[in-house]
């Protein structure tokens, strides 16, 4: 467990290491243990938003890994290129067919940069689309979507090959798939770029998840006029999978270990796991113009404002 | 549409404007009867959404729709004041109660559902209650049987409503979908500025999408790409002419003949 | 009439250059004319070949803006570019609504170099598809096609961005457009880069245009071994509108003044616009989905072949 | 998957090959339980149709259908000499009739219905008898519910059949339309070389296409294409990896485990 401690984890880390020293101190490790609960019990917002980042969290690829057999990738958009930073294909989860989106986020810095950080093209929002009208129409089978971004790529090529028409138009077309899509956010829901293959049946979000308009950093910049109010923005902002599910923007939290998904791979994707089997079960029994009914209005409810 | 501008050089009245394009010092009223467009170079002014109805529609046609939906603060968002107490405010000094005026009204004598984005308000950002009172237009328009134009002028999502903000992108989208399935014609138009969430929803979903002249279209802002990426941009970087050339509008008009060119549109539909 | 003599017009040319110095004689201009007629009586492929490319034979551009008012350009793929070589949009032709599709090939250097000489792109096929989707699902009008190209564009770019893809879907998709179709060849039919936007419930033929699987010079220089046996390719393809018309490829040649239609310009697009009415007035008439299964058994009988 | 494979450097018998990739020399024998790849550089020699079939079918299950379509001359075509004395030969001399073999099988016990382009009959190009036994494989798979494969190995049209071997591609396409709006899968594998007019109609049509490892796909041919731009190519231009990473195929795959592949995903059919 040699895992990168995080700012608010500093307690926790000088116990780790005095472990280290005394590897025979048992009461050591029950001291981590105790220290480790009482951190996550009380987590501010920001903190949240650094688990939700911490590099060793499982990925997309670690949730296709584990919970998927005979996955076939599916690669291109059929106009212009191949974004690996979203990755689609289909497979079998808990021997049922499924089409499965993600970011793509990468385990080390080699990948992290061969896939921009999860930070998508417009072909990537392309690829998605298709292979999602292609499992759906073919194969009729549900889709899984795993959102893992810190936004669209904000770059000159992504705005000349038009990364705000490839998302708008995913908006509009996911709502005409014609199978069950599960949303699950499984660390970075960030923005458009996370919404771009975000519009599902279901939206569940891991606990120490985020979700948000903008990243707390942007938000502090523009609206409190100093980068440094991060902690502020991210409270203000309510981006927690807590947040979203009392503001009934997503349907389902998945439990989560104190410590996080990063200590706690094989239990986080476990939780993940029973969590999609439920929902599917429940999913494939609607009668599809009931679905699709069912998932407009989910999303044209959603709005808070004043009728007078 | 040339006009005769007198230039001074030595003070600035309020009956006097400076051109943001050619530099020029402009009279006022004669840039008001020019559309707000600068008779030297082109350079089109931004327009209150009561303008841009007004520039559009036929005189008196217009009917407003759903302005009893407002601005709410589904987060209690603090930023360096309340949000509440910010739109309460515009509200209080006579302002709008949203980033959009939706209503119903002709060109040319044509029926359409018009929804028009309030720069002015906050941004024209993409708050909650645009969302309501977009989707409203839109089922408004399937049920009336009319073509639906929407005129954006966005900075993109309203940061104070967090995450409900972001939905508005998908709910809008829904709402769209059912009105493109209806066999419908959504003509949607790009004004400077029209980015983020605005740009990666409803304004990138028209059937016809128009941008006028020069606009600046956009998801990422310029500097947050400047920032990013270290590299100096194009000098026509997201101008609606580089839209046009990258495939993603269908036309770019000047504001003087937009109205003629939305005319002859809807005369062609059956 | 200072047009360019083509190398069969060598007769005429010597004529024209006597008119030149004598233009009171009359005798001339009876004596031109009978050459004009007498050589256009017995053209060779490879000379229609020539008349076809001949660069001031009308052209699209020519065409929209002789036989349709109201005309507004449609631009754009929504995915990488707007491509210059494939003018769209939508208009009045007679008064009634329909959407035009056309290669653009230029009226003098500088526009041919910048319409490509009508050697279209992917985006070009791809915006080409997109409005007459749009022309039919919302417009509900027909479509008329105007093809006029030496094939698709033969570079690396249009191969990286899909040429071969673009075109196939359009020869697949064309067939699920729910409005009328009139294609017309107006100069050269140039293989899949012409097809690409070649699919339609009418295929007319100007008496002077081409339509060939490949170049006569591609042809000869790969089956006959030899470039310089263009004329015997020309001869061997059955590429004119007459041979066309014999292998019920096409329905209709539309006629075409002796001399051609770089002499006779207006005369020539009156005969389009007389013929494209003709055949509307015809196809408006006919059900939807009437009209669909007759345009895709149109192209499945198309073909020979021994069945033993 | 790699084989022993002796090496003799002296003399070249028929029992060796010399590998197109890596050029050495490869024992006859073990190339082809390899299925003709190279076990040192993975050079995929091309297949003939029945070689394909072989390979990818069920030992025994192939059925052929349609083989009584067979090529014409509808232009009374001659080059240096006459096309129907071409086709007749090939026949007279126990060859092929058309340039695609159709037909039904098993794929791991999975029935599927299955064209194969026979590139050794005049370059697998697309003359009207593949049209007609393509377009008849179309409607037979329709009409028993099979998943539909081709396997593409063509120079493009078949110039000798002029404006006729040009409709093809419409007729093809049109065909393949029907079976798509019947919501079946049709895969399509395109092996080294894919062309002209077979890869510009059905061959980029398959709801996935995979490309055989380093085949060479494209539309206009490299040497064309140089002549044109007179610049040279790519290395690796139009190669499946070219594809893949242009957004073309949705994978590639060595030849060993395309029957796998395959396999998969007909498993994942309802
Ligand atoms: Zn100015
Ligand atoms: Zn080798």
């Amino acid at each position: 467990m040699n895992t990168k401690f995080l700012p608010f984890e500093k307690d926790l880390e000088k116990i780790y290491l005095a472990m280290e020293r005394n590897p025979k101190d048992l009461s050591l490790k029950e001291s981590f243990n105790k220290t480790l609960k009482e951190i996550y019990s009380k987590l501010e917002p920001f903190d949240i938003v650094e688990i939700a980042r911490h590099p060793e969290r499982p990925h997309s690829e670690d949730y296709i890994q584990s919970l998927f057999t005979d996955f076939v990738e599916i690669h291109g958009d059929r106009c212009f290129g191949d974004d690996p930073s979203i990755i689609t294909g289909i497979g079998k989860f808990n021997g049922k067919v499924v089409g499965v989106l993600g970011h793509r986020k990468g385990q080390n810095l080699k990948e992290q940069l061969s896939v921009n950080f999860g930070m998508a093209n417009p072909e990537g929002y392309r690829k998605a689309l298709r292979v999602a009208k292609l499992i759906s129409e073919k194969f009729k089978a549900p889709i899984i979507s795993f959102l893992d971004t810190p936004g669209a790529n904000p770059t000159e090529g992504a705005e000349e090959r038009g990364i705000a028409s490839a998302i708008a138009t995913n908006l509009m077309e996911f709502f005409n798939i014609r199978t069950p899509i599960i949303v699950v956010v499984i660390g970075e829901g960030g923005s458009g770029g996370a919404l771009g293959i975000g519009i599902g049946d279901r939206i569940l979000m891991l606990k120490y998840s985020i979700y948000s308009v903008i990243s707390p950093e942007g938000c502090a910049s523009i609206l409190f006029g100093n980068a440094s109010k991060s902690k502020e923005a991210a409270k203000s902002l309510k981006l927690t999978a807590q947040d979203l599910k009392a503001l009934n923007v997503i349907d389902e939290i998945i439990e989560e270990p104190y410590g996080g998904a990063h200590r706690f791979k094989e239990e986080t994707i476990k939780n993940v796991g029973d969590a999609l089997e439920k929902n599917l079960i429940e999913l494939v029994k609607i009668p599809t113009e009931t679905l699709l009914h069912m998932r407009k209005e989910k999303f044209l409810k959603m709005g808070v404002y004043r009728e007078e | 549409m040339k006009k005769i501008v007198k230039v001074i050089t030595k003070n600035e009245s309020k009956e006097w404007i400076r051109c943001n394009g050619c530099k020029k010092l402009l009279y006022y009223e004669e840039l008001i009867e020019n559309k707000k467009v600068c008779p030297y170079c082109g350079y089109h002014f931004r327009l209150t959404a009561k303008e841009r109805i007004e520039y559009l529609l036929d005189n008196g046609s217009f009917k407003e729709l759903f302005r009893n939906i407002k601005s709410d603060d589904p987060l209690n968002f603090v930023d360096k004041e309340p949000y509440r107490a910010k739109i309460d405010e515009i509200e209080k000094n006579g302002g709008y109660s949203s980033s959009i005026i939706t209503g119903e009204g002709t060109i040319n004598g044509i029926n359409v559902a018009l929804g028009v984005l309030a720069f002015e308000y906050i941004g024209g950002s993409l708050g909650a209650a645009m969302g309501e009172k977009l989707t409203r237009l839109v089922y408004y328009a399937i049920e009336n049987n009319l073509p639906l134009i929407v005129v954006s002028a966005s900075g993109g999502a309203r940061m104070q409503e967090g995450i409900i903000s972001l939905m508005q992108m998908a709910k809008l989208s829904a709402a769209i979908n059912d009105y493109k399935k209806n066999g419908k014609l959504y003509i949607s138009i790009l004004t400077n500025p029209t980015y983020g969430g605005t740009t990666a929803s409803f304004a990138m979903l028209g059937d016809i999408i128009i941008a006028e002249s020069k606009a600046m279209i956009g998801f990422a802002g310029p500097r947050v790409i400047e920032q990013t990426t270290k590299k100096k941009l194009k000098e026509d970087f997201q101008t609606a002419e580089f839209l046009l050339s990258h495939g993603f509008v269908d036309m770019v008009v000047e504001r003087q003949n937009l109205k003629q060119e939305i005319t002859k549109l809807l005369e062609f539909l059956p």
